[in-house]
């Protein structure tokens, strides 16, 4: 059990190498390589879930791996789990057995396919479990190379300028935060552990000051920016949020799929693990200015959503919308918000990861997303008649990540709600409008792509198979159980976040 | 009063602003090389000066000996250069020589 | 009785339970599983009986059952936030219970009749289920986040019931249109929720009541408004929503694209219901924050307007959905004038004879195939039973005497007299008694002129009459047609005709006047909550009040005045019932006598009627100018900036600031434009150029700047 | 004085093993003339001429500084270390020209010739104390590398960038010249040592002119790392040379350079606060410019060369960042760099060769659709832009990463951030590259033949310390850092 | 006293010649000029009692590099050629136009202003010493040579590698295309 997370990080390399090791042409060896391998990190996700106890809200207490990578900068190889991120973890173990599993068509360089999936699972593992700073830096960046490349060699049309644009977006995001990693080793003073995450946080930095251009900051606000703006190209809130249409309209399936369903999530993960606890009085003070972000990040990722022709692009900038209730969540600082805020990003991993799929499986038969086309006409239109498998589960992918009651998504956005209606009034006000204009994209989308006449290509449609309800159906069960009883989520990460939520109310 | 620093500092001054305006005036090649070589005269001046008024050894000669010894092989090199080059574009015009640009 | 989960979570779980089959064995089961359903629905409607004569037993205002079982828990050391969910029944809710199950029972069982051979027969049955189950489990909620998810998911239930035949475009319109509208509704609704969650950290009817009592809310405000107000304005909007009220009321014409048990459901017994039932629950949250006569005033304005706009429908069902509308307005009149028995009982006597009208009217469509009323007429022969059930939910809607609809609409007019024009309030109120009136004069003629052009009169359309079968009694199709119609007759609510004879209410006259109380938040200050499953203890609050509640609750503020109230109810008794037949005969005269022609009318006030055709011109505003020209243009605007101008400009390029920069400095060459579009960031492009133009190839130019840097340098430096 | 000589030049047998190796590989070449087994035998003395130098090298790590020939030149760890990057680039180099054929095949006898020459110049410009054999290093790099770049001969371009090469070399060092007179005047003396005494106290109008003479100084070095006024050469020097020559230019004069501006920086600036002052400032001006200049111009450069010419300008501008912070850990963090830039750039230089030998052209459109092609070289150029760019987990994150903790750690945070938003510049046109190779589609179709297994499997020795220093950097890290140390 | 007119001597033939090469129009005048320049710097080298120097001076550079100089005039054409881009302002074709004239002499002054700065604060921190009139008097050649092989041996036999490589080079750059042989050179000069 001790080297449970090692093992979850490396299996997915250990199977990249084995699938890289296979002969040339065994493009089915490849794709059940690969299947295996996440099928088996997946599992081991879940024994890391069942042996993990609820009652411990640090990280380093549980399953934590600390071994001395360099000492002159006191870096060390160090792993550990929490609430907050078991959550994600699991979350990007399901999401990744299924990417393969949607990914079976896939027949250009099937090898490189599956390897550079295979390497950001195990990157973003990396992300989700890394105590040092380092470390965490590093897998941060990693991620991007498989990402760029899926994205650029598998994607649309317009995959190579998506690919460079989302590459140089996060970059630049990340490079400013490794200034920021930078400056906090060198605050807490040389001789301490200073890249160890969980040392840092505490809000040790509210006295100090750094100069810039000759005049004096206070190292906190600085630097929380500095994350700040690392994270929020990552999530996307609203100014920085351009990147994500592009790279989610270019990206194949299953790309798009991890993307929203656990990239994006990282962006959060960041603010909950870093920005936060270690900047919290900066991060109360600006607690504000993150509720109106999100808040615009709401509407503004709504109302675009609604005028988009193109219906991978509707999903994704739902997914701009949706993150940004998760950086409400976040703004609150209660225990409700915060829960919520995790919640969120669990459910809207699994929501619209789900509308993803289906967009993908629906992809595959149509070979075109426009629910309007350019010319006007209609691009699909009766789908429901002739797709009944298909559009039930849609309607249920499409209900969860509209709130609908019942499904997962209702209760996080509703927690998220409870807990920032009571600081940000007019602002929980303005975001409710979010849920309307959620509902109103979504359903018109819905009827204009399922209702009504058959456009005459479409009755050419299979419906799903049975490979590709096989994969639906982990993702349908999560958003209907979990949003009937949250319980076995929240128990999980309510420890963790509620030391997060008092160590910031403890700068209020 | 003449043959004071001042004076050898000037001229050399001077020299090396001659040199400079040569360079940057004409356009022949060759005629570049020769405002090199009044720099490098006007910084060895300084040296056999500076040799004399102020730290009154030797050093500065040495100097100077090495300035005369490169600037003859960098003299020896860069007209071989230019010869080349002549031979294959038949011009030792300096605006001609800006194929590699941007 | 216990009142434990084996005694109440059934009425829940049993529709719930057919649901859950149906969805996932629906295909496989014989008969798609219809059967299921049926039996679900009929399980949980004697379960409700037990619970409805339970209560009655007791016949005790006060009693109520509030049990609580805790959905997750979020507290962590000493900071405490936990959800809990749970079940409150009074004797509101079990009335409530009794009639959902009951309709619902004899919707099932009519819907087995109708959509036999039906293409959509397995599915409708799944949601009937699910929409069934939902609105009991709305009515058992203890607390308003449970009543909104219940809300919701009945909204998901209503979209996908009129969507049901998704061949059709206009079914996805309408479905549509229908959840939008009413998803404007609940979004306001949650905002409410949130309000009142924020302010004493729970939903729970019990301890809202306890705050409205204690006055927690009174110094608290929300936006500048002031805390009840605002709760109570919110959520009265969810009301409007879901009760199809001005202005929120365009969805429900459209819903009956569905087919029409469905319609029944949503305008009878579940839907429309669940938001009067949500204002009354909340009834003193909205007295409090003094919002009683907006909502009067939203009442009557849709109590009207709605039966205007039904005088002119050709569609048997648009009559239906607009009369609908209108009585909803009743009911919201009546929760605004303090009618609070009243209303409820309006709600319970509508659901029936509503849903009775519906199934009646499927049962027309059904067999003439054609609900375009010109083109029918004559058909009381064919359709003999259809025909009197029809006239009796007729005479009760129009508030005939001895039918239900008299009694419940003209206590409600009577205590809207009273309200207006009598208790000495503000005179402009009195315009909204006589919109009700305007409203009570409109009902009669417009259902009268239905069930003429229908039933009575010539054939218009022989080709429609003679494809018409004779009717003969079927048990599904007319057993529930002929036990709602009995239930049509006054004497059931009223009680003081029937008294004595019935022996379980023996000895307990005008049993609903006197168990349906609005609640006394006086009453919920010392409560407890106790937990479900895990304590059997019956809680009934009796104890005595303690704190003082200004704001006396129930008629017409502090003292009402008695004589007035009855005074006012006898002008609004006789007024009705004379205005009622007085209605029903002239609407007989023009429309089979025809001693006007009412197309001469129409022409004559031709603005009016297209007005009233074009329903107030209420949907034409909502999609052309809200929808259309606001959102989608708003949209279309933001879409076009954030990747035209945004994402252009800003991150991507400024591609036309560069296109202006060459022609201005003539700097750069056209080749260069081109190839800008794709980079990022203005100032690295401009510099790009400007240092590439810079790199002349040109060593004299090199040495040039060198000499140029090297000055600067030295000034900058060493000077 | 001849035993002292000789015991001196005991400690300094890697550079006499060099010339002798340069005079060994004259006789090779005249004693076989033009046959093809000479050009073999000069390639083997050479390999095991730079073999034994580096032998050597690492057997004067055990020694404290020295101090040799009447204070001429100094041995110290450092220096070493900048010597043995040195050697194994120009080993690399020499690889390189001889697996490809950008000149003629006559001449690469003498390339070897002069590449050892200017080994040796930058060995004695790394290891200088006093400023005559300063002076004489930096010609001596200088005037064989004016050769160098116009070995091409029968390509006007090659000359002009020998032209170029010279033009501006000449007239730098006539500037650094009569800045290093005025410095002699002031100071007196020639020797750092007693240079280093006499700045202690320098204030004053001697002050003024020991700046002014150190700015025109600073022009002769500033030439040779080519960093921001006096950079304009570089591209157009890299694109026309032949590309070994080209690769062998981005890493000996570099090292050599940055070097001396790093001992002359812990020499004259670190001990008086005037001086540093001053020094700080004008690096700091100095290596914001260099970057943003080399890593803006880099964007759509058409000739792959031409890029790297421009992308090496930018991180000799990265590297810069290390002199600003006068602190031992900013050199060894420089060292750092040079080492891993040193592989890099051998990469990117070695797979632009093969590809130029084949196409004939070193323009992106030989990398377009390379992975189609040559998947292995692909991937590895790809790998080696993103290193070069920054990114984890490959070396050249780890030299950005140690830079910037040097700056942070002396509180230069705009400077972190103005380097922070280069590297996302540099990163741009890198990717554009990466975009050719592995995204874009093919424009010549036929596979390069000279792609043998020999050259794939020199690439990936090459490529292998890229991605090992990327995460087992810390012996490495630790050896330049000890090496810096002894620095005054 | 013949100091002194030495010194005025070689000042004013350095500096007009130095002129004559900056204005001439003709570049093997110029080249003649920069002998003269070089011989006036020459006589500036006796002046300061570096005979050594001076010597070298005339033997390398009058005897070499001038020499080289011109015959890589003659060898690119000896005089003028009308350039491609020959403007018509041109003073001569080959030897500037206006515009690089005006460049070059603004850019000349520019940095003028930083040499005088130099010059003036070198100037005013020297202090004046008398020079030790032995000192002018003696020769320097001994000197000169105990300090070429003690003190700066090294850069003594460092310069014989850099005249060998640019010897070879400049061999190698030179040479006509089809020659094979490699006359490699090993003699060094000095």
């Amino acid at each position: 059990m001790h080297g449970l997370l090692n093992w979850i990080l490396w299996l997915p390399i250990i199977g990249m190498v084995v699938l890289l090791c296979l002969p040339k042409g065994k493009d089915q060896a490849v794709r059940v390589t690969a299947l295996v391998t996440t099928l088996l990190t997946f599992l081991l996700t879940l024994v890391l879930y069942m042996n993990f106890d609820t009652t411990i809200p640090g990280m380093q207490e549980q399953f934590s791996i600390k071994y001395q990578w360099i000492k002159f900068f006191n870096i060390h190889y160090s792993l550990g789990v929490d609430g907050i991120s078991l959550p994600m973890i699991i979350l990007t173990g399901l999401l990744f057995f299924i990417c393969i599993l949607s990914s079976w068509t896939i027949t250009k360089y099937v090898k490189a396919y599956f390897a550079l999936l295979l390497m950001l699972e195990s990157s973003v593992f990396g992300v989700f479990m890394a105590l040092d700073f380092f470390l965490f830096y590093v897998y941060w960046e990693v991620m991007l190379l498989p990402m760029f490349f899926l994205i650029g060699i598998w994607g649309g049309e317009n995959r190579e300028y998506a690919a460079i644009k989302f590459f140089l977006y996060t970059f630049f995001g990340s490079i400013v935060m490794l200034v920021g990693i930078i400056a906090l080793y060198y605050a807490t003073g040389k001789g301490v552990d200073s890249f160890n995450i969980l040392a840092l946080q505490g809000g040790h930095f509210v006295e100090n000051t750094i100069s810039v251009f000759g005049s004096t900051f206070s190292f906190e606000r600085i630097f929380f920016w500095a994350m700040f703006l690392g994270f929020a190209i990552k999530v996307p809130s609203f100014p920085f949020h351009t990147w994500l249409p592009h790279a989610h309209v270019q990206a194949p399936t299953a790309v798009s799929v991890i993307l929203a369903g656990v990239l994006l999530k990282m962006g959060t993960y960041g603010f909950l693990r870093i920005a936060f606890p270690i900047f919290p009085s900066a991060a109360v003070e600006y607690s504000t200015v993150i509720a109106i972000l999100g808040v615009v990040s709401v509407l503004y990722g709504a109302f675009c959503a609604m005028a988009q022709a193109d219906v991978k692009k509707l999903v994704a900038y739902s997914s701009v919308s949706h993150m940004g209730f998760v950086m409400l969540g976040l703004a609150s600082m209660t225990t409700a918000g915060m829960n919520g805020a995790v919640l969120q990003m669990f459910n809207h991993g699994t929501s619209t990861a789900m509308m993803f799929l289906m967009i993908g499986v629906l992809y595959e038969r149509s070979h075109h997303r426009w629910i309007v086309r350019p010319d006007g006409t209609k691009g699909y239109g009766g789908l429901y008649a002739h797709m009944p498998k298909y559009t039930t589960i849609f309607i249920i992918g499409m209900f969860a990540s509209l709130g609908l009651p019942g499904l997962s998504g209702f209760i996080s956005e509703a927690l998220i709600f409870l807990g920032i209606f009571k600081k940000f009034t007019t602002i929980t006000v303005i975001a409710v409008l979010g849920l309307l204009i959620g509902a109103a994209y979504l359903l018109w989308m819905f009827k204009r792509m399922f209702f009504g006449e058959a456009v005459e290509e479409v009755k050419s449609y299979t419906d799903m198979n049975a490979r590709e309800i096989f994969y639906m159906i982990p993702l349908c069960v999560a958003v209907i159980v979990f949003g009937i009883y949250p319980s076995p989520l929240l128990n999980m990460m309510k420890e963790s976040v509620g030391s997060l939520v008092s160590l910031l109310g403890s700068f209020q | 009063m003449m043959m004071s620093l001042a004076s050898y500092l000037v001229i050399s001054a001077f020299l090396f602003l001659i040199g400079i305006a040569v360079i940057l005036s004409r356009k022949s090649l060759i005629a570049i090389l020769l405002g090199i070589e009044l720099i490098l005269n006007a910084a060895a001046l300084n040296f056999v000066t500076y040799s004399r008024f102020g730290s009154q050894d030797l050093d500065g000669h040495i100097m100077t000996l090495f300035i005369i010894v490169v600037a003859a092989a960098e003299a020896a090199v860069g007209l071989a250069i230019v010869i080349r080059h002549f031979q294959l574009k038949e011009t030792i015009h300096i605006d001609e020589v800006s194929q590699l640009k941007e | 009785m216990d009142y434990t989960v084996s005694t109440i979570a059934p009425i829940f779980l049993f529709p719930f339970f057919a649901f859950v089959i149906n969805a996932f064995l629906g295909r496989k089961l014989p008969k798609d599983g219809n059967w299921v359903s049926l039996i679900g629905i009929l399980l949980s409607f004697v379960f409700s009986l037990r619970v409805f004569f339970d209560f009655m037993g007791k016949y005790d205002t006060n009693f109520y059952v509030h049990k609580v079982f805790n959905w997750f828990d979020l507290s962590v050391g000493d900071s405490v936030f936990k959800i809990d969910l749970g079940i409150y029944l009074d004797n509101m809710a079990v009335v409530m219970l009794l009639m959902v199950t009951g309709v619902a029972s004899l919707i099932h069982i009519f819907s087995i009749w109708y959509m036999s051979g039906d293409r959509r027969h397995g599915r409708f049955f799944v949601f009937l289920s699910l929409f069934t189950s939902a609105m009991i489990g709305l009515v058992l909620a203890n607390n308003l986040l449970l009543l909104f998810i219940f809300w919701e998911i009945m909204g998901f239930c209503s979209y996908s019931l009129i969507g049901i035949y998704y061949e059709k475009d206009k079914a996805g319109d309408a479905s549509l249109k229908a959840f939008m509208t009413t998803r404007v509704g609940d979004v306001l609704f949650l905002l409410g929720i949130l309000a009142i969650w924020a302010v004493i950290g729970s939903v729970d009817y019990v301890d809202i009541y306890k705050a409205i009592a204690e006055g927690t809310f009174e110094s608290v405000t929300v936006m500048g408004i002031g805390m009840t107000t605002f709760a109570a304005f919110t959520i009265f909007c969810g009301n409007i929503g879901k009760s199809a009220q001005f202005p929120l009321q365009v969805w429900l014409p459209d819903a009956m694209m569905g087919p029409t048990p469905g319609s029944a459901l949503i305008h009878a017994a579940t839907m429309v219901a669940a938001g009067c039932y949500l204002s009354l629950r909340m009834y003193p949250l909205m007295e409090a924050g003094g919002l009683t006569p907006f909502i009067a005033f939203i009442g009557a304005i849709t109590a009207f307007g709605a039966a205007t706009i039904a005088l002119v429908q050709k569609d048997l069902k648009a009559v239906l959905a607009y009369s609908t509308i209108s009585q909803l307005g009743y009911m919201v009149l009546g929760i605004g004038v303090g009618s609070y028995n009243a209303a409820f009982m309006h709600v319970i006597t509508h659901a029936i004879f509503k849903a009775c009208l519906f199934m009646s009217a499927g049962s027309i469509i059904h067999s003439v195939h054609e609900q375009m009323m010109p083109k029918l007429g004559g058909l009381s022969k064919k359709l003999p039973i259809t025909f009197l059930c029809m006239v009796a939910c007729t005479l009760a809607i129009s508030g005939v005497p001895f039918f239900t609809g008299f009694v419940s609409k003209d206590r409600i007019l009577g205590d809207a007299i009273y309200w207006g024009m009598m208790a000495g309030q503000n005179k402009a109120f009195a315009i909204v008694p006589i919109l009700g009136f305007l409203g009570a004069i409109l009902t009669p003629f417009y259902m009268t002129r239905m069930m003429c052009l229908i039933f009575l009169g010539k054939p218009r359309d022989q080709h429609v009459y003679d494809h018409c079968h004779q009717e003969h009694f079927s048990l599904t199709q007319h057993l529930p047609l002929v036990i709602l119609s009995i239930f049509t007759l006054g004497v059931f609510f009223s009680g003081a005709l029937i008294g004595e004879w019935v022996p379980v209410f023996g000895a307990k006259q005008e049993w609903f006047k006197v168990l349906i109380e609005a609640p006394n938040v006086n009453n919920f200050v010392d409560t407890i909550k106790s937990s479900f499953g895990f304590s059997d203890s019956v809680t009934s609050s009796m104890s005595v009040t303690k704190a003082t509640y200004t704001h006396q609750l129930g008629y017409f503020g502090p003292n009402p005045d008695e004589h007035g109230v009855h005074q006012a109810h006898f002008i609004g008794a006789i007024l009705s019932i004379f205005l009622a037949i007085g209605s029903i005969i002239a609407s007989y005269l023009v429309y089979v006598r025809g001693i006007t022609d009412p197309n001469k009318w129409a022409n004559t006030f031709a603005p009016v009627y297209r007005t009233l055709v074009n329903k107030y011109y209420f949907d034409d505003f909502y999609l052309g100018v809200v929808i259309q020209k606001g959102l989608l243009g708003f949209n279309k605007f933001l879409s076009w900036f954030d990747m035209g101008v945004y994402d252009r400009i800003f991150i991507d390029g400024w591609a036309k600031v560069n296109f202006f920069f060459v022609r201005l400095a003539g700097w750069f060459d056209d080749k260069v434009i081109d190839s800008l579009v794709d980079l990022n960031g203005i100032i690295v492009k401009i510099f790009n150029v400007i240092f590439r133009k810079l790199q002349t190839g040109r060593i004299q130019w090199y040495l040039v700047v060198m000499f140029f840097s090297l000055v600067f340098i030295n000034y900058y430096f060493l000077l | 004085m001849l035993e002292q000589l000789l015991s001196h030049l005991g400690f300094y047998i890697p550079e006499v093993l060099l010339i002798i190796l340069m005079c060994s590989l004259l006789f090779i070449e005249a004693g076989y003339g033009s046959r093809e087994k000479g050009r073999v035998m000069v390639y083997y003395a050479a390999f095991a001429g730079l073999f034994l130098t580096a032998i050597m090298l690492c057997l004067n790590f055990g020694h404290d500084s020295m101090y040799l020939f009447s204070n001429a030149i100094v041995i110290d760890k450092f220096g070493t270390l900048a010597k043995l990057i040195m050697v194994v680039g120009t080993a690399a180099t020499f690889i390189i020209s001889l697996m490809v054929t950008d000149f003629e095949r006559e001449l690469k006898p003498e390339f070897l010739i002069m590449g050892v020459g200017v080994l040796i110049g930058g060995m004695l410009l790394v290891s200088a104390n006093n400023f005559l054999t300063l002076y004489l290093g930096i010609e001596t790099l200088s005037i064989l590398s004016y050769v160098m770049a116009s070995f091409k001969r029968s390509d006007s371009r090659s000359s002009e960038a020998g032209i170029k090469y010279l033009l501006y070399g000449g007239v730098t060092a006539g500037i650094m010249l009569f800045g290093l007179s005025h410095l002699y005047g002031v100071i007196g003396s020639i020797q750092f040592t007693e240079v280093f005494t006499v700045l202690k106290t320098v204030e004053g109008t001697k002050l003024a002119s020991v700046l002014a003479g150190f700015l025109l100084f600073f022009v002769g070095i500033g030439y040779k790392i080519s960093c921001f006024p006096f950079h304009m050469w570089t591209p157009d020097v890299y694109e026309g040379s032949p590309i070994s020559v080209t690769t062998f230019f981005s890493i000996v004069p570099k090292i050599a350079g940055l070097s001396a501006l790093i001992r002359i920086t812990s020499i004259f600036f670190a001990s008086n606060n005037e001086l540093s002052e001053f020094w700080v400032l004008f690096i700091h001006l100095i290596a914001v410019a260099t970057m943003t200049v080399g890593n803006v111009s880099a964007i759509k450069q058409v000739s792959m060369k031409r890029m790297l010419a421009f992308s090496s300008i930018g991180h000799v501008g990265f590297m810069l960042l290390g002199i600003v912070v006068i602190d031992t850990v900013g050199y060894g963090a420089i060292l750092f760099y040079l080492l891993t830039y040193v592989f890099m750039t051998l990469v990117a230089f070695y797979i632009t060769a093969i590809l130029e030998d084949y196409y004939g052209t070193d323009t992106m459109a030989s990398f377009k659709g390379l992975v189609k092609k040559h998947p292995w070289l692909a991937i590895i150029m790809s790998c080696t832009l993103f290193s070069l760019a920054g990114m984890p987990p490959f070396s050249g994150f780890v030299a950005k990463f140690n830079l910037l903790s040097a700056i942070i750690d002396k509180g230069y945070f705009s400077l972190a951030f103005i380097a922070a938003i280069n590297s996302v510049i540099a990163l741009y046109y890198y990717v554009m590259v990466t975009k050719y190779m592995i995204l874009g589609d093919v424009e010549f179709s036929e596979k390069a033949k000279t792609v043998n297994f020999n050259n794939q499997l020199i690439i990936s020795f090459l490529f292998f310390p890229i991605v090992f220093l990327g995460i087992f950097w810390e012996k490495v890290y630790t050896l330049a850092q000890n090496a810096t140390i002894f620095l005054p | 006293m013949f100091h002194k007119l030495l010194f005025i001597m070689s000042t004013v033939l350095t500096v007009a010649s130095a002129l004559v090469v900056l204005l001439n129009k003709n570049i093997m005048h110029a080249c003649i000029a920069l002998l003269g320049s070089l011989i006036g710097i020459a006589g500036l080298y006796l002046t300061l009692g570096a005979d050594f120097v001076a010597a070298t001076q005339l033997m390398v550079y009058v005897g070499g590099v001038v020499i080289l100089m011109l015959f890589a005039v003659m060898l690119t054409g000896g005089q003028d050629f009308v350039s491609k881009t020959q403007k018509l302002f041109d003073l001569t074709p080959n030897m500037g136009n206006a515009t690089s004239y005006s460049v070059g002499i603004v850019s000349a002054a520019l940095f003028g202003m930083i040499i005088y700065g130099l010059t003036e604060s070198s100037l005013s921190s020297i202090p004046k010493k008398d020079i030790d009139p032995n000192l002018i008097e003696a020769s320097t050649l001994e000197r000169l040579g105990e300090l070429l092989l003690t003190d700066h041996v090294l850069a003594f036999e460092i310069s014989s590698v850099l005249l060998l490589g640019a010897l070879v080079g400049a061999a190698i750059i030179a040479r006509p295309d089809r020659s094979t042989s490699s006359s490699a050179n090993t003699s060094e000069e000095q």
